[in-house]
């Protein structure tokens, strides 16, 4: 079903627009909010019931994934459609019904290097968020080295046998399954990698959380002892998985520098311009009173003013069919530079109200900001951290040399 | 907004790099400078009038189409690229601006296709202290029986050494410092009372102190009504502040590419120095901050064609990064030459010197931040 | 000016950062902070009074030397370098000031020696807002028959959710930001109308807001003359920013020094990330900042015990250079750690969360920076 | 005639103070003007004939090198006769009376390591100033990395022969000889290199100053064709010069970083904080008007006093006994971009008058600024650039590893 011409776009927004309007509960047209982000899986938790009914209803329709194929139960719409049917969302301020790896990171990856089997057995169930899927990627010993990675699958004959330890597995205490890579050839580095799945209520699989600096935990230590795994469920190739983690990496250095970071904004936190009028004070012209404080707080906001107009062009450039370059990269470095120093100048025009750690006595903003503060320096280290983006800027787009 | 060029854009900047590259190379400002000709370079005005570069923002009949601040922007750039010293930021932006914004019918036919045509120059005479400030004018514009005299002082003015004609700011009311009050002249160069003191610039560009001494000019001198000058000035301001920036986005860029190629080729213990990790981060950064100046720059000429209202704001974010930008590169572009880059010889040098030219005019980055915050409140 | 310590001086450091290490550590905050303390360890003041940390700048007979502001600086350097949370700041160093500044024969005689002893401890109650502003003082003192009314709110003071006694600065004349018309007041924490709100921060020390509702002082409550208490102040303050720079640098230096050690032990691609020159740059740039803040504290330390004229300029410097020294240096101490630098489990964070309180509390560096130069005429 | 004790410490201050009063020509007590420096020399240029006589008696009583031995020329007093000597001197302004890279670096070299008929042959002749050197050390090829240096010297059995190039020799196209750095084994790197002196008026030698971006002079290119030297000439053992090179390189670094640069201060010009309040204005409380600017500034004010204090600090424990590290690396990284700083700022504040290159319409003060602007941007490379500074200290004084 692909439309053509404006034409049969405008018919298919009419008939978005209608089944929105009567499938879309109006609970789920107001701003989203935190603990009622929905991320599914076999234990989901819905706080607000409607978040249920509206996934429930778009996962049907695969409009949870609107451009994957309506073989493996996804919208199987155009790109066009697709970005008819966001207008049409955002038109009626619908929430996004559903938070899921399997959906920015995993899906993808696997429509392109599953199997059809695996695709029948494991994308539906993503599209209607029936399991939740975790990332395991990092080692303790192999960070922004990932090829370094060395957890253990053997072939067992029957079965593959993993044992080893991942670490920054995002939420693996609460996910069903994992995407994991594994090394299945000690001879050689990138070469000895594969990509494989198993469910993580696997005898020997153990998550511990970790707890962070501002006092979350969405991280875990994951440990596998003996964990035993089917063979049909190794993605591509043995030893072919580092192509499979490069795809991946793509995804998500992307997802993070179009803004999907943990501490960008937040509802209920102004802008340091605000809270240094508000603290600081403002001179007769209505100038922050400490012209060494606004000065860098102007900084800041061109940076960020920049830093838009950056993914503006190179959205431009790009559908105009202009050669963009490594942009990921840069915009992932930028934007992480650009919400550690929105948050550091937070704190400082907070003054000592954005001291605080919980309870009585803080403004309930600021405390958001405090911890959102701490969350931000993650920015610079998750997905690559900025000095490995510094080193691909030299390498690939600057061409910069190694040493001889 | 449109970060794409248009097609005919797209072929006025490649006509632009090339004439800029074949012809007006750092050498060729190196010679000029060796010859004592102090940016002045009347071969060059004639070319660039052959090129058609002094009338790209006007139209060939009223109401035609141009090429617009986003095309003279593609060629202030490629200016900037090889530091060459044109009439073009005078003359085709800003003379060409203040003239279809606030001439009379009159001034616009006498003037207009006389700058098109390359057959006039201009210079803007605004600065009286050595810092941009521009409702700080003292000079004064009196009415008399005729028209008005003018008497003044007015600090280095870009291209005053070898314009046709000043735009002069003067004062017809109020005080120093007043928005209100300021009224804009066209006063001929060789005019009675008017002495240009020649500079010799760092960046061998030059420029001139002129004194307005008695000047006298006839009623229709004014451009645009008498006491609300500001009204025409702040805009022709905000497109001078773009097109510099364009020409030092171009400067920047040249800077770091003649960097790159030096990290890639000179070797020091046995290794190319842009292998060296310390380098290669200090250049991936830079390049950053080169492709978030490129947008602001686009987006701010793109702002002015369409005539939006964020005009100011993109002024002030294009011209404060350029300033940071282009001072970050010239200097890291000396630093990572080493001793090469001390020399006269070597070309880094000439872009920190103009760099610094580039940061002083129509506001500096402090300057420009300070607006910006203004703009947006705080 | 000296730099170099006086043997007792330097046993006094010895011991002080042999005990910080042994008895004090990271982990001993991180313990203190799971069992709910926020910041109050009734054990460690009674081995601070053992070791007589509370008396080092209070003579034991009148005019017998002490370890003057350098030993005590020592100290705090020491508590810096693991973060301890002591009394010592608030009350050996500020109140045993203030007392010796500006208390009566009758004070100096009653609290001197309980501050030596560690009988007493004590809390500066000053701040009104989120910012430091010393002289943007509402609370209010009324004379009444036999002394004073106050009344107002103190913001974030330091220590006050477990010192037994506040310095309470009030207004006795004048209007907030008057320099003139502050007065300073020993308030018994406990005394009725006191009510102290506990405040959870995110350093872990914990501070608190203390409301003052018609809290009746007798007559010799008061430090030093009516409405002059800024001239108390000032040098307090001055003297509390130089130590709390101290405090700073321990931290920054022992961050920086963990920051190394993980450099030297951490692998990455097959190499020691403190092998890849652009860390080691950075390394090496924050050593040198450490070097020259702990040559401004040394003199900052060193002109306070001299007396000297250039304390307030010193202390300006010594607070700014350590706010920003330790800015750095926490950020970069979590971000080289990776991953593990934000785990709760490790002590990078702890630095990180605590280097804004210290940046924070008397005077930001962008406050002490406006302060210098306004010191220095400009 | 060493002094022991205070009180013949204070009979030296006597003897002294006596002898300049009666030597020191008034006009050599008032502040050092730039173009009546004196370098020495064969070709030694006086614009003041006073400074002749001044040089002239100095050098006769050994006091242009207090403590270098009474045997070769020197003054022969002890360090704290020689610090007496420079506080007398200092109580009535004298001018230093020479200027010279044999009284600052070579003659402590050859100090240590030449022979005794070397040392009577150049030592008393650098003390007179009779003898004008210059140093051959970089190379087009070899400027951070000194040691890759290719200048040829061979072994010709009674005299060797030089060929090469030279680059960035100060006042090599003023210089009477020249103490330079050759290569005499190919087969290696710092182990084939030695120490070697010549006239500069041998047949082969020429020297092509260099024009620098702020319009000086004072380096050349220097030119060695099949120039004869002397066997007894090389200073040091054959393929000995590498231990004698690092020995000068500190001579060289502390007294750039003592305050030797180019380009720093200098008369007639004020400081950013004076020029921004008179070209920028201040605001109705005597601030200067740019609060962004103004902060800048304090915070360069801040490094040039935090600098000074290292110094004083490093003296101070230096002289109680304390281990220091490697300062020199240090004191020079801070004194570069100190100065460089110092110098954008006063450009900056400067505005448009800081823009001028010569003649008519600018102040004198603010093209010199101008100009030593454009020379600061040398402090970063001479002597070891900030890059090799921090290498240096990342590895020598902080411990850090290299790849391995």
């Amino acid at each position: 079903m692909a439309y053509d011409n404006a034409e049969q776009l405008e018919g298919f927004r009419l008939e978005a627009r209608k089944w929105l309007e009567a499938n879309c509960p109006p609970s789920m047209r107001t701003p989203m909010v935190d603990d009622e982000v929905v991320w599914g899986g076999r234990n989901a938790t819905f706080k607000n019931p409607d978040s249920k009914v509206w996934l429930d209803r778009m996962g049907e329709k695969g409009w949870t994934a609107p451009e994957w194929p309506k073989e493996y139960g996804g919208g199987g719409l155009s790109r066009s459609e697709a970005r008819v049917l966001e207008q049409e969302m955002r038109r009626i301020k619908a929430r996004p019904p559903l938070f899921s790896f399997g959906l920015w990171m995993f899906g993808p990856a696997l429509l392109e290097f599953g199997n059809h089997e695996q695709k029948l057995r494991f994308i539906p169930d993503i599209v209607k968020g029936k399991t939740r899927w975790c990332q395991g990627y990092s080692e303790p010993g192999a960070g922004s080295d990932l090829a370094g990675l060395q957890t253990r699958c053997e072939d067992k004959g029957d079965h593959y046998l993993i044992n080893g330890q991942k670490v920054w597995t995002s939420y693996a205490d609460k996910a069903d399954w994992i995407f994991c890579l594994v090394r299945t050839d000690t001879s050689t580095k990138h070469e000895g990698i594969s990509f494989i799945l198993f469910d993580m209520k696997s005898p020997g699989v153990e998550a511990r959380p970790i707890q962070l600096i501002s006092g979350e935990s969405p991280f875990c230590e994951t440990f596998f002892t003996d964990v035993k795994v089917p063979k049909d469920q190794l993605v591509g190739r043995l030893n072919g998985g580092w192509d499979i983690a490069k795809r991946l990496l793509q995804f998500e250095r992307s997802s993070i520098s179009a803004g999907g970071f943990g501490g960008t904004g937040g509802s209920g936190i102004l802008g340091p311009d605000d809270y240094a009028k508000h603290h600081v004070g403002t001179d007769e012209t209505g100038r922050v009173a400490d012209g060494d404080l606004r000065g860098r707080i102007a900084d800041h906001k061109m940076y960020v003013k920049a830093f838009s107009l950056t993914v503006q062009r190179q959205t431009e450039q790009a559908k105009a069919g202009q050669a963009v370059g490594h942009t990921a990269s840069i915009l992932k470095y930028a934007a992480a530079k650009m919400n550690q120093d929105r948050h550091e100048l937070l704190i400082e025009a907070l003054g000592t109200e954005g001291l605080g750690w919980s309870g009585e006595g803080f403004d309930k903003g600021a405390l958001k900001a405090t911890r959102q503060w701490l969350r931000s320096k993650g920015n610079s280290i998750e997905g690559g951290t900025s000095e490995i983006n510094l080193n691909v800027i030299a390498k690939r787009v600057l061409g910069l040399k190694e040493h001889q | 907004m449109s970060f794409v060029l248009t097609e005919d854009q797209e072929m006025l900047r490649e006509t632009a790099t090339a004439f800029a590259r074949d012809e007006l190379s750092v050498n060729h400002l190196r010679a000029l400078r060796d010859a004592g000709a102090n940016g002045k370079d009347p071969r060059t005005r004639q070319k660039l009038a052959e090129l058609g570069f002094f009338g790209v923002i006007i139209p060939d009949e009223p109401g035609a189409e141009t090429f617009g601040l986003t095309g003279l922007g593609q060629i202030l750039e490629a200016q900037g690229r090889t530091l060459a010293a044109t009439p073009l930021l005078q003359t085709a932006l800003i003379a060409a601006t203040a003239l279809q914004l606030g001439g009379s019918p009159a001034q616009q036919a006498e003037w207009l296709s006389k700058i098109a045509g390359g057959e006039t120059t201009f210079a803007l005479a605004l600065d009286e202290s050595a810092h941009f400030a521009p409702y700080s004018v003292a000079t004064e514009a009196e009415r008399n029986g005729q028209g008005y005299t003018l008497n003044g002082l007015k600090k280095y003015v870009p291209d005053a050494h070898h314009a046709d004609m000043l735009i002069v700011v003067a004062r017809t009311f109020g005080e120093s410092g007043d928005r209100h009050g300021l009224s804009l002249f066209l006063v001929p160069r060789d005019a009675k009372g008017v002495t240009i003191a020649e500079l010799k610039t760092v960046d061998s560009h030059g420029a001139a102190h002129v004194t307005l001494e008695n000047v006298m000019v006839p009623e229709d001198a004014l451009v645009g009504p008498a006491d609300q000058g500001a009204d025409i000035l702040d805009p022709v301001l905000d497109r001078a502040a773009i097109g510099l920036a364009a020409e030092m986005l171009g400067s920047a860029q040249a800077a770091f590419d003649i960097t790159l190629e030096y990290l890639n080729n000179r070797k020091q213990f046995g290794q190319l120095i842009g292998s060296f990790q310390a380098m290669q981060h200090r250049a991936a950064k830079m390049f950053i901050d080169l492709e978030m100046t490129r947008s602001c720059v686009g987006a701010a000429l793109a702002a002015a064609d369409a005539g939006k209202s964020d005009v100011a704001e993109l002024a002030s974010l294009a011209k404060a990064r350029a300033g940071e930008l282009v001072h970050l590169v010239s200097n890291e572009c000396v630093q990572m030459h080493g001793g090469i880059g001390m020399t006269d010889a070597a070309d880094p040098g000439f872009y920190m010197k103009r760099a610094r030219v580039q940061e002083a005019l129509y506001g500096s980055a402090s300057w420009h931040r300070d607006r910006y915050a203004r703009l947006n409140g705080f």
